[in-house]
């Protein structure tokens, strides 16, 4: 068990993001549950690519074991990417806010409701005058 | 260096130049003009690597050494026939929707944004064709988050407002989505020590312990679904396809949901092959059943919808389940089935969402922007804008699976397959299921054929040829392909011969 | 012109005649003048294909491979050239009498409605010369699809409706029985071609094929077998021209075409041997019922739906049978049928262009107005009937023929049961028109016969009925011709 | 970090969801460093407690800052949560055990990469700008992308005109730190990026660094400023033009013979040319990055002010 820790900490960061992410219906928090969610899966690559007694992966005479590099690349570009995913979630967050003036789900679903609603009636009236 | 060596480089690189380019041009035309020369390149590149791979033996590989440092240290490009297949739909469905993007998005998205459309444009386009052309698992990744990026862009430069809070819900959900295929491809490395694809097919049978195994494979298989929107993970869909702008739609259907099944194909059958996926998890029932839920649930809320375009979202969701239910029969042709469905459905698709978006330009009133295709709306339809109406009548046959159009090949080898199981109920499901595609279908007919227009709209006042034009090559593809099936059949065939093949 | 080339010709003709149609949708003569023109050469065309089949050539014509081993298809056979005839034949008279009825009641979309009438012809030939279950069924569907515009042609609620009924049946029962039906022959026998003995492997077992024949009879709702008739009585809210062409002749004939096609081609009359027990059973049954719903029937064109699905059950029956004579009479009363049920329909057409009375009962002393028209009714009647001088009583004939050989007394029952029925429903309608005095409602509305298009047409084909009687000759040669193995 | 995650999820208040946010972030970062992933903890400190951070609250700022109470019962998220934690520990057990050494990931492909064929120290850097260029390159399109996209979705239509400047900080000795301050940030930035092939660091890490002092030049010394140094539309264009060089660089290889991305051919000393590759394609993130950051920054301020004057 003791040497999954590593494992069992990163599997409870990233259910706390997914659970952020879904249950909750701020626009803003969502977010950054998913940020959460995605930099728990650093931890993930991370990890397992340390070797005790290793060294930061830059070479140099005085060492001789180095942890792996490879995971650190892509979590590099995983963390772009999601810092990306971030910003442009964010974006769409201000716009959000600004056209509904809400950023919660609820009553984004509950606007958009209204303006079905108000449109229907033209549509069924239509529709029983033609079935 | 000869160029034939280099195209498979260049059919992602020239879409990815194109975007900066056109962000660095600015100017409306000369961005439409710059991505859309590169998306003609993509299909003429996409086309070459399909007769490079004709000209190999059969399931032969061309392999693209990024960087030149040979797998597993650097990123290959592999292609096969089956990525050849899918590059010459993506490549050919951008190619069509740009030319005639120019016109649909002149109302429907502000003039100084136009550069930037483009730009995005041409980025999803790469992104699909990235995803679609490596061998690296990791790279898949990247390549997906190029693709969905844009495409939350793309969606949200939608007019209405509910564009923009149906890209922040794809955004959430594609997020989790590759997420979860992050993790997936975690494990699987973490197991193989590799992220080449080839090489992790090659590694993976040799893994004693398969527990992180099957839970790469369960988080991949979520991740993807989300991607390719399988019942019910297909939330962010409707609303996405409804108010995104019509060519982007039209993109979308045809290409990105396609991909997906594309990516969920490779680690099926390349990677996982079949010792996994169909023996020790319960997975291709599952897929069975929330295909089913799929063709059922989703076309029978299509018929119910008042917007025309969402109707046909929610047929899209129905639709993606033949092709899911293709691939969980785990035979010769339910998969040849998946395969040609994922192009027939794509072109009649796409044909339809780029008629209504013609059918939008019509129905607006001069100067202002389009309105939503609802269906009061499009009473008598049929007399304005005939060949409007008469396309996505015939493209709305294919999805139901007409003899003679496209969507009856892939019906006849669903069919097949669910035979060749024996399983009797399944056959009569799938047919009954394509009866629920003629009902939403028929709305359109009823309402665009045979109820008088309102008074005053009797004008006949078509779409610009523009719009017309790139709809009716994918008609007339949807009738072709349903003719002679030589291409699509063909290579369908051998696709799933080559990945079924390792069976007993 | 080579067979080949005229078998080409015969189906692009129609197609092409559509085009013109749609071209010259703004000027009505010219439209009409194409649909006569090609209606003529295309029955040239058919005609010049019947010598060589009665001198037992077979010419054939591959379009494409949709599917590996599965091309569309096509061959002549004599049965196909019969169907092919009929509705090539009855096509020109038919577009006689359209010009009267639709210029007579000013109708709507009339280029719509020519284009689409195109259209089916083109699809019916199609289907008349398919050569293997995939062509058929593919021309099948489209010829629903053709024909659904003109169900629905005045795009009225009710039309509407009937026409989601017919959709709903045709489509629905083709698609959730022939299709799978289709698949699983290509699935045991890899092929689906029609050839002579049918095509089904040996070694199936009789329980399957049993299965098999009733996906096949069911996916084949156009020949309006119980209890998948419904269809045909909706689509009476179509103008008359359509009710009497398409379902009266092309569509119902497609059907029942398709039925017999199926049990001599794909199964073959051996292999069915006591398998169409139930078939016949069920026929029978369809033939009585409908006959006594059409008794009890005013309205004067469901009267007319009601008596052609039990007619259409004759041919089930007689193909059902399976006796030599039997299967001939199949054949024969595909052509007679056409030619009675297409007078009676343009005989109501006629009234209700002149009149617009659509009820039986409306009909007192209508004859001596419209003397012609009535009295080709009167033809049409016998035909139905199965009594000379008419057509009706050849194929009749050898029906009765065939049960005798069989020695199927309860077939022989219900034949006889339904020609009084028949007699019953259909010389009342005489009786009233020529023998009841006018109603005070008709005196004071004068009116003669209908337009000069109208009762030619009808007096074509009342002129038909007889000489068929007179002459069975190519018909009988032809339906004699399908039994021979090759 | 653990206990930071559950109150977030509890708080309700976005400002404090924000700042724990950013304090998991550096938590993360550090135990990233205890990792030896020196590269990936200086990114993650920079973007996740740094940029993010700063994004999030300029988004607040647009927004309101109080969550309102959830409408509906957790349960389903939570189910679903369960059960990925679930799949994740079921699978998580079957993994190779910590720090060892005879694991995949160490015996398979990465033993190549240690030999410094490229001859670049930091192996990370190596891996990233040559080895796995390709991704990098995707990378970078996808901060592209991001950039892209939020100029098409935050751009005022038709709205050009000069909007009437706040008074900057007046602040004498705010403008005095900065003004020393800001060149060394700068400097640091360039520091970052030219010895990331011996140390952590790389062209990413060093836009970021480069971006934010020219923000911490706009916070003090207004926007409209900022604005004059670095006009919006060279950095609009600086955006285009990073990817473009990653992507000439590439192009590059294949004009001179070699495969997309070939390093090798940039010089007939292959190694040498490895070293010219990674130090323009460095470059060219360098320039992406730095201009997306800054156009965001732009974006979300001329926003904040457009939204208050209504």
């Amino acid at each position: 068990m003791i040497e999954h820790f590593s494992y069992i900490v990163t599997v409870f960061l990233m259910v706390a993001g997914l659970y952020v992410v879904i249950a909750r219906g701020n626009l803003i928090k969502k977010l950054v549950g998913l940020s959460i969610f995605q930099t728990s899966v650093y931890l993930l690559y991370i990890a397992p690519g340390k070797l005790i007694g290793g060294t930061a992966p830059i070479l140099a005479p005085q060492y001789g074991i180095y942890s792996n590099p490879l995971p650190h690349v892509l979590i590099l570009t995983a963390i772009v990417v999601g810092i990306a995913t971030l910003a442009l979630g964010l974006a769409l967050a201000v716009r959000i806010r600004e056209v509904y003036g809400t950023i919660e789900e609820d009553e984004i679903l509950a606007l958009d409701h209204q303006v079905e609603a108000a449109q229907e009636p033209r549509g069924e009236q239509r529709e029983e005058k033609g079935a | 260096m000869s160029l034939s060596a280099q195209l498979p480089a260049l059919q992602v690189v020239l879409p990815l130049l194109s975007a900066p380019l056109a962000v660095l041009l600015r100017r409306g035309w000369l961005a439409f003009a710059v991505v859309t020369a590169a998306a003609w390149a993509a299909f003429a590149i996409a086309i070459g690597l399909w007769l490079q791979v004709d000209a190999l033996p059969s399931n032969g590989v061309i392999s693209y050494h990024i960087g030149s440092w040979a797998p597993p240290w650097g990123i290959e490009y592999r292609i096969d026939r089956l990525t050849s297949f899918v590059l010459v739909l993506v490549s050919g469905m951008a190619a069509l929707v740009l030319p005639y993007s120019r016109a649909s998005i002149a109302r429907e998205i502000p003039q100084e944004s136009h550069y930037l459309f483009y730009a995005m444009l041409g980025l999803c386009l790469a992104g699909l064709l990235g995803i679609t052309i490596t061998g690296d698992a990791f790279n898949v990744f990247v390549f997906l988050e190029i693709s969905s990026l844009s495409a939350y862009v793309l969606i949200a430069l939608g007019r209405d407002r509910r564009a923009l809070a149906a890209s922040y819900r794809y955004l959430i959900m594609g997020s989790i989505g590759a997420t979860f295929i992050v993790i997936g491809i975690g494990f699987l490395y973490l197991m193989t020590g590799t992220l080449n694809l080839a090489d992790m097919a090659a590694r993976i049978g040799a893994i004693e312990s398969s527990r992180p195994v099957l839970a790469a494979l369960a988080f991949l298989t979520v991740g993807i679904s989300l991607k390719l929107a399988l019942f019910p993970l297909h939330q962010w869909l409707p609303n996405a396809y409804t108010y995104a702008p019509s060519a982007v739609t039209a993109f979308l259907a045809a290409t990105a949901t396609k991909v997906s099944v594309y990516v969920l194909i490779r680690f099926y059958f390349s990677v996982f092959g079949d010792s996994l996926v169909f023996h020790k998890l319960p997975l291709p029932q599952l897929m069975l059943w929330l295909s089913l839920l799929a063709l059922f649930a989703a076309s029978f809320i299509a018929i119910f919808q008042d917007n025309l375009k969402r109707l046909f979202a929610y047929s899209s969701v129905g639709q993606i389940g033949y092709i899911t239910l293709g691939l969980s029969f785990d035979s010769v042709n339910g998969l040849t089935a998946s395969i040609v469905h994922l192009f027939n459905h794509g072109i009649a698709k796409a044909a339809i969402f780029l008629l209504i978006g013609a059918l939008v330009v019509g129905i607006a009133r001069p100067g202002a922007a389009p309105p939503a295709p609802t269906f009061d709306r499009l009473a008598g339809l049929a007399r304005r804008m005939p060949l409007t109406s008469f396309g996505i009548v015939i493209a709305g046959l294919s999805l139901i699976g007409v003899p003679g159009t496209a969507g009856f090949i892939s019906k006849w080898y669903l069919v097949l397959a669910a035979l060749e199981k024996g399983q009797l109920w399944l056959v009569g499901a799938i047919l009954l299921s394509s009866l629920l595609a003629v009902a939403y279908v028929w709305r359109f007919v009823e309402a665009a054929y045979f109820q008088a227009p309102p008074p005053g709209r009797e004008l006949k006042r078509e779409a610009p040829l523009s719009l017309l034009i790139p709809a009716w090559v994918l008609v007339l593809a949807s009738v072709w392909f349903g003719l002679d099936t030589s291409l699509t059949l063909g290579s369908a065939v051998e696709v799933a011969e080559g990945l079924v093949r390792h069976r007993p | 012109m080579s067979a080949e080339t005229l078998i080409l010709t015969a189906l692009l003709l129609p197609l092409a005649g559509a085009l013109g149609i749609a071209l010259a949708g703004r000027a009505p003569t010219l439209r009409e003048g194409i649909t006569l023109t090609t209606a003529v050469a295309l029955f040239a065309c058919v005609l010049q294909l019947l010598d060589p089949v009665l001198a037992g050539e077979r010419p054939g014509l591959t379009l494409i491979e949709p599917l590996p081993g599965l091309p569309i298809a096509f061959r002549v056979e004599p049965l196909g050239m019969l169907f092919a005839l009929v509705a090539s034949g009855l096509w020109i008279v038919n577009s006689i009498y359209s010009i009267g009825y639709l210029r007579g009641n000013r109708e709507r979309h009339q280029t719509r409605f020519y284009v689409c009438f195109a259209l089916s012809l083109a699809a019916t030939l199609a289907i008349a010369f398919a050569a293997n279950l995939l062509t058929l069924f593919l021309f099948y569907e489209a010829l629903t699809l053709v024909t659904y515009p003109l169900v629905t042609h005045s795009g009225t609620d009710k039309a509407r409706r009937a026409g989601r009924t017919y959709l709903a049946i045709l489509m629905g029962t083709s698609v959730l029985f022939l299709l799978p039906a289709i698949i699983y022959v290509w699935h045991i026998a890899g092929t689906t071609d029609f050839r002579a003995g049918g095509i089904l492997p040996a070694e199936m077992d009789q329980g399957d094929l049993g299965v098999l024949l009733a996906l096949f009879l069911f996916g084949t709702a156009k020949a309006a077998l119980m209890p998948f008739h419904r269809w045909l009585p909706a689509a009476m809210v179509a103008p008359t021209p359509v009710s009497a062409l398409l379902h009266a002749v092309a569509v119902v004939k497609a059907g029942v075409f398709t039925v017999v096609k199926v049990m001599v081609y794909v199964f073959g009359p051996e292999r069915l041997a006591g398998a169409t027990d139930w078939l016949i059973a069920l026929a029978g049954f369809t033939i009585l019922a409908a006959s006594l719903v059409a008794l009890s029937a005013d309205n004067l064109k469901r009267r007319l739906a009601y008596s052609t699905v039990s007619q259409l059950s004759y041919v089930i029956l007689a193909a059902a049978l399976l006796a030599p004579l039997s299967l001939v009479a199949a054949a024969l009363h595909i052509a007679t049928h056409a030619l009675g049920k297409i007078t009676l329909f343009f005989a109501a057409g006629s009234i209700y262009t002149a009149t617009h009375k659509t009820e039986v009962s409306q009909l007192d002393g209508i004859g001596r107005r419209m003397p012609w028209t009535m009295a080709a009714f009167g033809i049409g009647a016998l035909s139905m009937i199965g009594l000379p001088p008419a057509a009706g009583f050849v194929s009749k004939w050898f029906l009765i023929s065939g049960v005798m050989d069989q020695g199927h007394w309860l077939a022989l029952g219900v034949i006889l049961a339904s020609t009084l029925i028949s007699a019953a429903y259909l010389l009342p309608v005489l009786y009233r028109a020529f023998f009841r005095p006018l109603s005070a409602e008709a005196l004071a509305h004068p009116h003669g016969e209908a337009p000069l298009p109208i009762v030619l047409a009808l007096t074509l084909t009342a002129a038909g009925t007889l000489a068929l009687f007179l002459f069975p000759g190519v018909p009988l040669e032809l339906a004699q011709q399908m039994l021979v193995t090759q | 970090m653990a206990l930071a995650v559950v109150v977030l999820a509890r708080t309700r208040n976005l400002f404090a969801v924000v700042v724990l946010s950013g304090l998991y972030s550096f938590l993360m970062a550090t135990v990233l460093l205890a990792l030896d992933a020196v590269d990936v903890a200086m990114t993650e400190a920079a973007v996740g407690a740094g940029v993010s951070t700063v994004l999030l609250l300029g988004a607040l700022h647009l927004c309101k800052s109080e969550e309102a109470k959830p409408a509906h019962r957790p349960w389903l998220p939570l189910a679903l949560a369960s059960v990925t934690a679930l799949v994740l520990i079921y699978g998580a057990m079957g993994l190779p055990d910590f720090a060892d050494p005879q694991a995949p990931i160490h015996q398979h492909v990465v033993p190549r990469y240690l030999q410094n064929e490229v001859d670049v120290p930091n192996v990370v850097t190596a891996v990233l700008a040559s080895f796995r260029g390709y991704d990098t390159l995707g990378e970078t399109t996808v901060v592209f992308t991001a950039g892209a996209g939020i100029i098409a979705l935050l751009r005022r239509p038709g709205r050009r005109a000069r909007v009437e400047e706040a008074p900057p900080c007046a602040d004498l000795l705010l403008r005095l730190i900065g003004k020393l301050l800001i060149p060394f940030v700068l400097l640091f930035a360039l520091y970052v990026q030219f010895h990331g092939d011996y140390g952590p660091g790389g062209g990413f890490q060093a836009g970021v660094i480069f971006a934010s002092g020219i923000v911490f030049y706009a916070l003090i010394f207004g926007v409209e400023n900022a604005r004059r140094v670095m006009p919006d539309r060279l950095v609009e264009r600086m955006i285009a033009a990073g990817v473009l060089l990653y992507l000439g660089v590439g192009v590059a290889g294949l004009l001179l013979g070699g495969n997309f991305l070939d390093y090798f051919v940039l010089d007939p000393d292959p190694v040498h040319g490895q070293h010219r590759g990674i130090f323009w394609v460095e470059v060219g993130v360098l320039i992406t990055v730095c201009g997306v950051m800054l156009k965001i920054f732009y974006m979300f301020a001329s926003r904040g002010r457009g939204e208050e004057r209504g």
